[in-house]
């Protein structure tokens, strides 16, 4: 009998102990990797963050990034305002325009820059059925966005003026990127505004006849101009200087390992993007500067352009919206 | 075992439609794909293992959803119905609610709650509670004033008149408000999903599109209508178990 | 004084009252207060409720379609057999698909130009229309039945002057479920496809983060969500005043 | 001889539009323990609404109520109604014997005990073997035996009968009047029969109460001496049965809207 008692009372006391064991154990394994959560939306240029994970190059910097995939740069907005993600990826347009608005984001990273003549991630396409040529011919014809406040509408309002149009010349429809291409062959629209891969669908498709009329976020590239960004609310990015850095560094490592392995870049891009391996192979995955850090006159430039186009109400300075982690 | 023909009849009869559009050629192949090239589609997904862990994941929050939305909703039903003062104000507050759109304020929910399972339940809630709870207000105030006599002489209190007489007969009337709201809980899931999730068919549908996987999108909507028959098919098994003699009520009478 | 406390107006002002402080406290951009919103609403008045007309336009005509070919589509469906055995699990399947899914393949169809949008309203208006219409067809009292038989009408008039009428009180109640869907789907699909309507505002503001004229969009949609819900209401007592009447009638007895 | 049921200054009025409906004007009468009382009056007089205040289901405009010498404001104890709309007052989704035990629960039987009564009551009223059917798989004169059985079960001093007969074939019907007045004896029950069949309310009263049209007030009293033993061919040819029914008809010939006749 008293054996018995005996006995339970050491089992009782050794589950005790592995429980206790257990509970302290978890924050010692959270203390250990930096808890990052990252909302992003799909982009051919974020294989870098896919692979930096996959690889674990994160957790060999110590983070343990948390991939939120969320749909348009406004969400990935509201996800860091909402303080459900530290930290996110979008076209740069969304979060300056969030700035603007008073929503307390900056720019800390970009994974791409745009440059004339060659290195472009969006493009104006018409379909030769509707006889649109140029920008001039864009007058009275239904061109598309994805949406409101993107670097689609930024990138129309801003080739437009360059060709002495306005905007509202022209009939804006909003549609998404995956819809455009039959939009297109069909004649819904007149032209699209398209990224990889659905640039590289479009101008296969002998049916369009594709007919690129403009090139890049800014009519004038001649100084590289920053195509996306990685944001963070203020109140994380001055208390995690050396966590963004990290990002920052496995990101870069991992797309080093990508620039210098094409085969690397068609398999992430089937492994993570779920493309085919067709469509893998048209992916252009070059950069044209190795830095990933954003210079204030990047930054600047984008701004000066989104209030010359209207998007932005008041100006901006650069340094206000945007940290250089000078990495 | 017609429970089970008339769905994959249905399924059949939809496929045949869709080949017929398809050969209609009214739009090019590449964007509405043969039906055989979405069943191909189909079952390497399947082969992959995506479409039964999407299905899962979907099918799984809808069912938790509705289930849970259902029972508040009817539960709100039952105390609205108890006292008039609650009755008026959610009265007034699905008024508001009812015609706005959820799609209009799930950007701004997303300020306010995030992206997690906070998002998904409100949306779900946001949309779904209104049927049953409609559905409960109204068919326990409708009750066949004969039977209430009935009650009254057998000498039910408001409670066991409520849980003998009022609430049996309302069932046919609450139940197809369940069925309602069954439905369009799957719906609320897969739009969430849609604008964020990290796994599910809403997911699925949008990084597929983003993929231009066109074939998978379309098997993935086929996907989401059978999950909705067999969501429906509970629902009739529920109605059956709380109904049935209306069923065969209505079987008789028919 | 209970009942002042609990009545729907003192609820609905506590409430405001609530949100304008938090409002306040908050201080941000993303949290508007009502006093921010109604500032909006006066701002945007006019633009307002130029979109608005627009998406009610596209919510009636597409409303009219479905009503006008799933009523009595429905109504065959519950009266033949063989159509209703096949047709209503195909609606049960169609039914779950949610309206917004089916825009990109309505757009490959028609467009992305009104008929595009009158098409996904139709759709989201012909589900609740057609099950409610075939329910009604089906419970059709089978007394009803035979009375049009020993009248000698034929199949088309037993549909028209019995089955018709007596499906009345269930069709409104799926006319009422068809016309909030018909505004809720015609808002959405503005905000998937569009160049103008109260949903293409709604995006629009809200995509560039005026949350306060994005909140002024909702409560408008609600307002007017409210008026169409009392014309229904009212136009029901106007011509099924006879199913009341005899409901009520029932009661005193 | 005290009353079981009184009735006092008796009134109702509907509100309604434009003008207020007045159904009852000032009715007052008694019935005793045991009596057999029919009421009968020209259609649309506001028979049914006299017999749901006689239940205590609606309250009256003015007048009073009196079961046992208690005023009566909710349905009491010791009284129980057969509806006149049986197929609607048989809750659908419950089968006969629960329907019949429903009218128990204020006796507070055990299960089993209200389940074996249920099933005597049923065979009493010739439904032996159809205790688990549901209302709706019986015939109309099964769903009334049905109904009939539900009121019996109350062990109640007093029948109010709504018409119970009245959607019923000949056959049945005169089948379920002898059932009616046999059980009624048996359970020395009183009952209360509102009709609108004159040779009914004749045939199975001690009295007959002859309503005016609306507004309602009682025209005249006839009470009757057929005897306690009824029989369908021999009652309805003895010459007081014949004269009272004569009466009865002249009557409500005479109190018919449109006059007719008068």
């Amino acid at each position: 009998m008293s054996t018995l008692k005996l006995t339970r009372r050491r089992l009782g006391a050794s589950v005790t102990a592995a429980v206790l064991a257990a509970i302290l154990a978890l924050p010692a394994q959270a203390e250990e990797l930096k808890k990052v959560r990252f909302a992003y939306l799909l982009s051919d240029t974020l294989l870098s963050v896919f692979r930096a994970k996959d690889q674990g190059y994160f957790a060999a910097a110590g983070l343990d990034v948390d991939l939120i995939p969320v749909q348009g740069g406004p969400a990935v907005i509201a996800a860091l305002a909402s303080g459900e993600a530290d930290i996110g990826y979008a076209a740069p347009v969304p979060p300056l325009n969030a700035r603007a608005q008073g929503v307390p984001v900056k720019l800390f990273l970009t994974l791409g820059h745009e440059a004339d003549p060659d290195r472009k991630y969006v493009w104006l396409v018409a379909s030769k059925a509707s006889g649109v040529s140029s920008l001039a011919d864009v007058k009275g014809k239904k061109i598309a966005i994805n949406g409101n406040g993107t670097g689609c509408e930024l990138a129309w309002r801003d080739h437009l003026a360059a060709a002495g149009l306005s905007y509202d010349d022209a009939e804006v429809v909003v549609l998404p990127f995956p819809q455009q291409e039959a939009a297109l062959e069909q004649g819904t629209i007149d032209v699209g505004c398209a990224i990889q891969p659905f640039y590289a669908s479009i101008s296969a498709n002998p049916e369009i006849g594709a007919k690129v009329i403009a090139r890049g976020l800014l009519a004038d590239e001649k100084e590289p101009v920053i195509s996306d960004s990685v944001i963070g609310t203020d109140a994380w990015l001055s208390e995690n200087e050396d966590t963004a850095k990290a990002f920052a560094h496995a990101v870069v490592k991992a797309r080093d390992e990508l620039l210098a392995n094409r085969a690397l870049v068609e398999e992430a891009a089937v492994t993570y993007l779920d493309l085919t391996p067709e469509l893998a192979k048209t992916l252009d995955y070059s950069v044209l500067k190795p830095e990933v850090d954003v210079k204030p006159g990047e930054v600047q430039r984008i701004l000066d352009a989104l209030v010359k186009a209207g998007i932005l109400k008041t100006p901006l300075k650069a340094a206000d919206v945007s940290i250089d982690l000078k990495l | 075992m017609t429970a089970l023909l008339r769905p994959v009849l249905a399924l059949g009869l939809l496929a045949a439609l869709w080949q017929a559009v398809v050969w209609a050629a009214v739009v090019p192949e590449r964007y509405f794909p043969p039906i055989a090239t979405v069943v191909q589609a189909g079952m390497s997904m399947i082969a992959r293992g995506q479409m039964q862990q999407a299905l899962f994941d979907t099918g799984s929050r809808a069912i938790l959803g509705a289930i849970a939305v259902n029972l508040i909703g009817i539960g709100l039903g039952l105390a609205a119905t108890g006292a008039p003062s609650l009755r008026r104000i959610l009265d007034t507050v699905a008024a508001i609610l009812q015609p706005v759109p959820p799609a209009a304020v799930v950007p701004m929910a997303v300020f306010a709650l995030g992206l997690g399972w906070k998002l998904y339940a409100f949306v779900v809630v946001l949309v779904t509670i209104w049927p049953p709870y409609l559905a409960t207000v109204s068919a326990l105030a409708a009750t066949n004033p004969v039977l209430l006599s009935v009650g009254r002489m057998a000498g039910f209190g408001p409670v066991a008149m409520l849980w003998h007489i009022r609430l049996p007969a309302a069932m046919p009337e609450i139940l197809a408000g369940v069925r309602y709201a069954t439905t369009i809980a799957l719906i609320a899931v897969i739009v969430s999903e849609m604008i964020t999730g990290r796994d599910g068919i809403g997911f699925l549908l949008f990084q597929k599109a983003f993929a231009i996987r066109i074939p998978e999108v379309f098997a993935l909507m086929f996907a989401v209508g059978l999950l909705g028959s067999a969501m429906g098919l509970a629902v009739s098994a529920v109605y059956r178990g709380f109904a049935g003699w209306h069923l065969a009520q209505r079987g008789r009478a028919a | 004084m209970k009942r002042l406390f609990l009545h729907p107006a003192a609820v609905l002002l506590a409430a405001l009252l609530a949100w304008q402080i938090v409002a306040l406290v908050k201080t941000t951009p993303l949290f508007p207060g009502p006093l921010d919103v109604a500032g909006a609403l006066w701002d945007d008045g006019p633009r307002l409720i130029r979109e608005i007309g627009h998406t009610l336009r596209r919510a009636v005509a597409g409303f009219a379609l479905a009503a006008l070919t799933m009523i009595p589509l429905g109504l065959a469906m519950g009266r033949i057999r063989a159509l209703g055995f096949v047709g209503e699990p195909l609606v049960a399947m169609l039914a779950t698909l949610p309206p917004p899914a089916t825009v990109p393949v309505v757009m490959l169809f028609a467009g992305t130009g009104d008929l595009a949008k009158i098409l996904v309203i139709a759709y989201a208006a012909a589900i609740p229309l057609v099950i409610n219409a075939a329910e009604a067809a089906r419970n059709l009292h089978p007394m009803l039945g035979l009375v049009g038989r020993s009248l000698g009408l034929t199949r088309l008039e037993t549909l028209r002057l019995i089955a018709l009428p007596s499906a009345l009180p269930m069709l409104a109640v799926a006319a009422r479920m068809a016309a909030s869907a018909a505004l809720l789907v015609s808002i959405t699909s503005e905000m998937l496809l569009s160049t103008n309507g109260i949903g293409n505002y709604l995006q629009r503001e809200q995509e560039n983060f005026r949350l306060d004229a994005g909140l002024a969009g909702i409560v408008l949609i609600s307002v007017v969500g409210l008026i169409l819900n009392r014309l229904i209401a009212a136009s029901e007592r106007r011509w099924l005043g006879w199913h009341y009447q005899s409901r009520t009638a029932e009661t005193q007895a | 001889m005290t009353a079981l049921l009184e009735a006092g200054g008796l009134a109702k009025v509907f509100p309604g539009r434009p003008d207020p409906v007045e159904i009852l004007r000032d009715i007052s009468f008694a019935v005793a323990p045991e009596e057999f009382v029919s009421i009968v009056g020209p259609s649309g007089c506001g028979k049914t609404t006299l017999l749901m205040c006689l239940a205590g289901l609606l309250p009256p405009s003015s007048g009073w109520v009196r079961f046992r010498g208690q005023p009566v404001t909710d349905p009491p104890r010791g009284v129980s109604v057969v509806f006149q709309d049986y197929s609607r007052s048989l809750l659908p989704w419950k089968s006969a014997r629960e329907n019949v035990t429903l009218g128990m629960r204020r006796l507070g039987l055990g299960r089993a005990a209200a389940r074996d009564r249920a099933e005597a009551l049923l065979a009493e009223v010739g439904l032996a073997g159809f205790e688990g059917h549901f209302p709706w798989q019986l015939s109309g004169g099964m769903q009334q035996r049905v109904a009939i059985a539900r009121a019996l079960a109350a062990e109640s001093a007093l029948l109010l009968l709504d018409e119970p007969l009245a959607a019923v074939d000949a056959q049945t019907r005169a089948d379920l009047q002898d059932l009616l007045r046999g059980l009624a004896r048996k359970f020395r029950q009183a009952c209360l029969l509102v009709t609108h069949d004159v040779d009914e309310a004749v045939y199975m009263a001690d009295r007959v109460l002859v309503l005016s049209r609306r507004p309602t007030r009682i025209l005249r009293e006839v009470p009757l001496a057929l005897g306690a033993e009824r029989d369908q061919i021999d009652t309805r040819e003895r010459p007081d049965y014949l004269a009272a029914r004569h009466e009865i008809l002249t009557l409500i010939r005479a109190a018919r809207p449109e006059g007719a006749g008068a």
